[in-house]
């Protein structure tokens, strides 16, 4: 029973955090090479021999840093990934903690993942490390409302807050056709969270770098990784919540969970590749003005479909 | 969780170690120099509190709890960074004022709510297993409860309005300092719904122009 | 048991990350001075960056606390909607018809712009 | 990698950044490698030294046509631009390899104030906000903010000359409250950019509009590289640069500017603000004056471009987004103008009223216009400001044309060189 409850969801999570990270690096890359970025060497290796290099390079340092956050900050964003990844169902039976209310647990992780990188840009005592961090804040509270929406949505025909019953819920249509605005706007919420592409406030690049900009060596290859991680544990999320999981003919089901992520990997990272960062003032407006009432009519719809 | 309950022990030292955690989270945020570092001990304590209300199976709660307090932790860090000096304790400072009052308050406290655990006569009213707490939350909602949860929202709009006219130093015409003027009834008029001679007050006197 | 599963991710995690920074800077020494001033282009800074940091959301971020205060109701309401159907939908939109007033109020005054 | 530009180095960062081995990056933390490419100025050499010292251990260093510090041992210098990839990655593979030492640290090892062991509890400060704690002040300005009126504390800095978002060669002093600018004081000018030598030609003989056209279509290129690389659109920064290094008169810009508009690189991206005012404008020249309207171009003087239908474009509201649509127009007439002037085979026909891409040159060469970003800057986001920056051609046109293989090149680049990959 240890193993089954305790060894075997933790081995999973660990597998995913590792080989999710190593396949954003590698898809990057690709995606990059297919956009014109000049490249050599194979995509395969590229990641490992960056790993490496943060490995020997030492870290940075600044004059009066907050050293504990500033070192804590990176593992607390992964594992606040790793959670996240702990509570994608793989299929009926196989989730590594199928809580009752794993919904709302996600939705604690986007907000405590706020708290986290803005520790991250305030802990270097930097200017630009501190702007991004700020800047990150505004993000952050603000696709938090939306997350809610969209996933309170998709928790209604399932009348329950655990994303075993929202999977399953799914077996005659999955709420990406049900529920259209949904997954659009969730995505939104995935690049916030990971500030990747448009969305990317934190660590962008008018502010050499913003929270990370001070930092080299291992924490940044920490704060690499997590934030890869971060960004499969959100696209296995929303793998259960629109696209039904499991769900899926012909193959076994964790085959299925594991294509649809990687549909929605390609997604993020080429949507991260081709939009121009938002101004965050602009950012801001966008969320309350425009995708907030959106995902008010999401959440309508998704009543009156739950209904009918 | 609800399956936890019955390994006694394993609760047991969850709670302890959950509650020492939260106790002394709590008094790091007094000890602590640094604004972040006093929100952000503030929220560990908060959570280290919602885990032990997963414990005793208010799932929701708990997690809710987690929720909340990430956010109002967060606008609270930025606040009190926004406001106070020193905000990062570069320089060490004293943290607690009117210790004398505080402290007796706190062992008032204290032993009132130790009297109470001690005395009171909890009922014992097991709850059925299948009992989902979610789902009784709910039907509390759309039941007895709905006419405070319909006037919690009217409180809540309040609060929303009160703390755009407190906070937002923009008009929606303008920047407050430029006047904030509504635009004329015909174009080019005169501000509408002003009484004309508010207009030359603006550099604070309180003349009036008697026509 | 679900919990301390998760408990044990949790701490795994938190260990590995900080221990894929600790070890290798176990042997790396503290860098100078020079190296520590913060990145300006060459340029410098008068005084530490943590000061009184002027937010320009400030009003956003307490109407959201407003906000999310009550969105917390949604989520036992989500599970029971489909059971009591149009009497679940007619109070919540009631409740989110009254919270959008909120919002467009505060749109109007210029929440959402840099203070 | 991490590159800081100088003046003619932006031709050798350019040059890297379509170079597969190499990745330029934008801080020094994140860079092994660091490039200086073209000469420094010696006014510039106490904020080299800086940069030099922020680079984590190990790192080593390399000098682009320009001559390394004597009290430096083993450092290479390159002067031809086709073997700087290679040598780049070289010195990258020697030091991870531990064949290269890592450069040493120029600076002395001590903080920018003496704090150990002072002050009330040994931290360098005394009471609330006095003191160096941690060996520097604590910001604290009374200053009221300049929108809201709130008394907060401002952050007052120095950036640059090495800001690879400014010009070249460029520094100033800003304060910051928040992420909005409330003083900008240009402190150094950018370097002196170089032309193209048609540009240089054109003052002594007539030539032909199409050579002319292109020059300063790559001109205008080289400044949307740069700036879509700070929007974060890099594929599209790297087409923009593609395009400029391959220009000829069969060249069309309908798919970038296609791709921009449809990214909402206009309407998304931090492009608000910056609007010149028409006396700003005038002082600048060139494009960003026609973006705010002016009708001046020395080309409608001239009887070539006549004969070619000539006439200026023009946008109305002279802020940073007319002056990126007014720059795409530019290149777009240009093209064309180009095209028929191949065809037709014409010429200019004045030697003393040239256009620029740069501004109008009749008896001087344009001349440097940073002063003015001290006007415009101030009330902008930070993202805003950079970006209007980046919208700006302020930088004085050199005496000598580019690339001329004489020393009057002053870029740092610094390289860093992260490479990804084994080469």
């Amino acid at each position: 029973m240890i193993v089954e409850e305790l060894v075997l969801p933790v081995l999973m999570v660990f597998f995913m955090l590792a080989a999710g990270a190593y396949t954003v690096a590698v898809l990057d890359r690709v995606i990059a090479g297919a956009l014109g970025t000049p490249q050599t060497g194979s995509v395969w290796i590229a990641p490992l021999a960056r790993g490496a290099w943060l490995m020997t390079q030492h870290a940075n340092a600044t004059e009066a840093p907050d050293w504990r956050a500033w070192r804590l900050a990176p593992a607390l964003y992964l594992s606040l990934a790793a959670i996240g990844l702990a509570v994608v169902p793989w299929s009926g039976s196989l989730v590594a903690t199928d809580l009752v209310t794993s919904v709302v647990l996600w939705g604690s992780v986007e907000a405590l993942a706020t708290v986290v990188i803005f520790l991250h840009g305030w802990s270097a005592n930097a200017l630009f490390a501190l702007i991004g961090g700020y800047r990150y804040v505004a993000l952050g509270l603000s696709y938090i409302l939306i997350s809610m929406f969209v996933l309170i949505g998709v928790a209604l025909p399932a009348e329950s807050l655990q994303f075993t019953q929202v999977v399953a819920s799914q077996e005659e249509l999955w709420n990406v056709i049900r529920q259209p605005l949904g997954l659009p706007l969730f995505l939104i919420v995935g690049l916030g969270m990971t500030f990747w592409g448009p969305l990317n406030l934190a660590d962008s690049a008018d502010l050499a770098g913003g929270t990370a900009a001070e930092i080299s060596g291992p924490p940044r290859l920490v704060w690499d990784v997590a934030r890869a991680a971060m960004l499969v544990a959100f696209s296995g999320v929303a793998t259960s919540a629109f696209l039904g999981g499991w769900l899926g003919p012909w193959l076994p089901g964790p085959l299925w969970v594991a294509i649809k992520m990687l549909a929605v990997l390609l997604v993020l990272l080429l949507l991260g590749r081709l939009l121009p960062r938002l101004a965050p003032e602009r950012c801001v407006t966008l969320m309350w003005v425009i995708l907030l009432p959106l995902s008010f009519i999401d959440l309508v719809w998704a009543g009156v479909g739950a209904l009918l | 969780m609800i399956e936890s309950m019955s390994h006694g022990i394993g609760v047991d030292i969850a709670f302890l170690l959950l509650a020492t955690l939260a106790v002394v989270t709590a008094w790091r945020v007094f000890r602590t120099d640094s604004m972040v570092r006093a929100s952000f001990f503030l929220l560990v304590s908060f959570i280290a509190v919602g885990v032990i209300m997963i414990l005793l199976a208010a799932e929701y709660l708990g997690v809710a709890m987690f929720f909340m307090m990430a956010v109002e932790m967060t606008v609270m860090a930025l606040f009190m960074v926004m406001f106070m000096m020193n905000p990062a304790g570069l320089n060490p400072m004293n943290m607690v004022h009117q210790e004398r009052i505080s402290i007796g308050a706190g062992v008032v406290s204290f032993l009132v709510l130790s009297v109470m655990a001690l005395l009171a006569v909890f009922p014992d009213r097991p709850v059925s297993a299948g009992l989902d707490p979610v789902r009784s939350l709910g039907n509390e909602m759309l039941g007895d409860s709905m006419l405070i949860f319909e006037s919690a929202g009217l409180v809540l709009l309040t609060t929303m309005i009160g703390v755009v006219v407190l906070s937002s130093h923009r008009g929606r015409y303008g920047a407050a300092t430029e006047g904030s003027l509504p635009p004329g009834l015909e174009s080019g008029g005169d501000p509408a719904g002003k009484p004309e001679e508010d207009e030359d007050d603006e550099d604070g006197g309180h003349h009036h122009h008697h026509h | 048991m679900a919990l301390m599963t998760l408990f044990v991710i949790l701490i795994f995690s938190l260990g590995a990350g900080i221990l894929m920074q600790c070890l290798p800077m176990r042997r790396q020494t503290k860098p100078p001075w020079s190296q520590r001033a913060p990145f300006l282009g060459g340029g410098t800074p008068d005084s530490h960056a943590w000061s009184r940091y002027h937010i320009r959301y400030y009003p956003m971020t307490l109407l959201l606390i407003a906000f999310e205060m009550e969105m917390m109701f949604m989520y036992p309401w989500a599970v029971v909607f489909v059971e009591k159907g149009m009497k679940a939908m007619m109070e919540m939109g009631m409740f989110l018809a009254i919270l959008s007033v909120g919002i467009v109020y505060a749109w109007r005054e210029g929440v959402f712009k840099w203070q | 990698m991490f590159p800081v530009l100088g003046v003619q180095g932006d031709k050798a960062l350019r040059h890297l950044t379509l170079s597969p081995d190499i990745e330029l990056v934008d801080s020094p933390r994140h860079a092994s490698v660091l490039l200086v490419a073209g000469e420094i100025p010696a006014d510039r050499f106490e904020p080299l030294r800086r940069v030099h010292d922020q680079l984590p251990y190990p790192f080593t260093t390399l000098w682009f046509r320009c001559e390394p510090w004597p009290h430096l041992e083993n450092v290479t210098r390159i002067d031809d631009l086709d073997v700087l990839p290679a040598a780049l990655v070289t010195a990258y593979h020697e030091l991870m390899e531990g064949r290269r030492e890592s450069s040493p640290r120029i600076l002395l090892d001590k903080p920018p104030n003496p704090w150990e062991g002072a002050g009330d509890f040994g931290q360098g400060g005394e009471g609330m906000m006095g003191g160096v704690p941690y060996g520097r002040p604590m910001a604290m300005n009374m200053e009221d903010d300049i929108r809201d009126g709130l008394t907060l504390d401002s952050l007052t800095f120095r950036l640059g000359p090495f800001f690879f978002a400014f010009p070249p060669g460029m520094a100033a002093e800003i304060t910051l409250q928040g992420d909005l600018v409330q003083t900008w004081k240009t402190q150094r000018a950018p370097y002196p950019q170089s032309l193209d030598p048609v540009f240089f030609a054109a003052r002594k003989r007539l030539v032909p509009i199409a050579a002319l056209e292109l020059a300063r279509a790559r001109h205008h290129l080289y400044r949307l590289f740069h700036a879509l690389h700070l929007a974060g659109l890099e594929s599209a920064s790297l087409s923009a640069l593609r395009l400029a290094n391959n220009l000829s008169t069969t060249s069309t810009l309908d798919g970038l500017r296609r791709y921009l508009s449809r990214s909402g690189f206009f309407r998304l991206a931090a492009i608000k603000g910056g609007e010149l005012g028409p006396e700003q404008a005038r002082r600048i020249g060139g494009p960003a004056a026609r973006a705010a309207g002016l009708d001046e171009d020395l080309r409608s003087d001239d009887a070539g471009y006549r004969r070619l239908g000539f006439s200026p474009v023009c946008q109305a509201s002279g802020d940073t987004r007319a002056r990126w649509r007014q720059v795409l127009a530019e290149i777009d007439q240009s093209l064309q103008l180009a095209r028929q002037a191949e065809r037709d085979d014409v010429s200019t026909s004045e030697v003393d009223r040239i256009e620029t891409p740069r501004g109008p040159w009749l008896e001087k060469r344009p001349e440097d216009a940073s002063a003015l970003l001290d006007e415009i800057l101030p009330g902008q986001e930070w993202g805003d400001a950079l970006a209007t920056i980046a919208s700006l051609d302020v930088a004085a046109v050199a005496e000598a044309p580019l690339d001329t293989q004489t020393t009057g090149e002053s870029p740092i680049t610094e390289l860093s060189d992260d490479e990804g990959g084994p080469a």
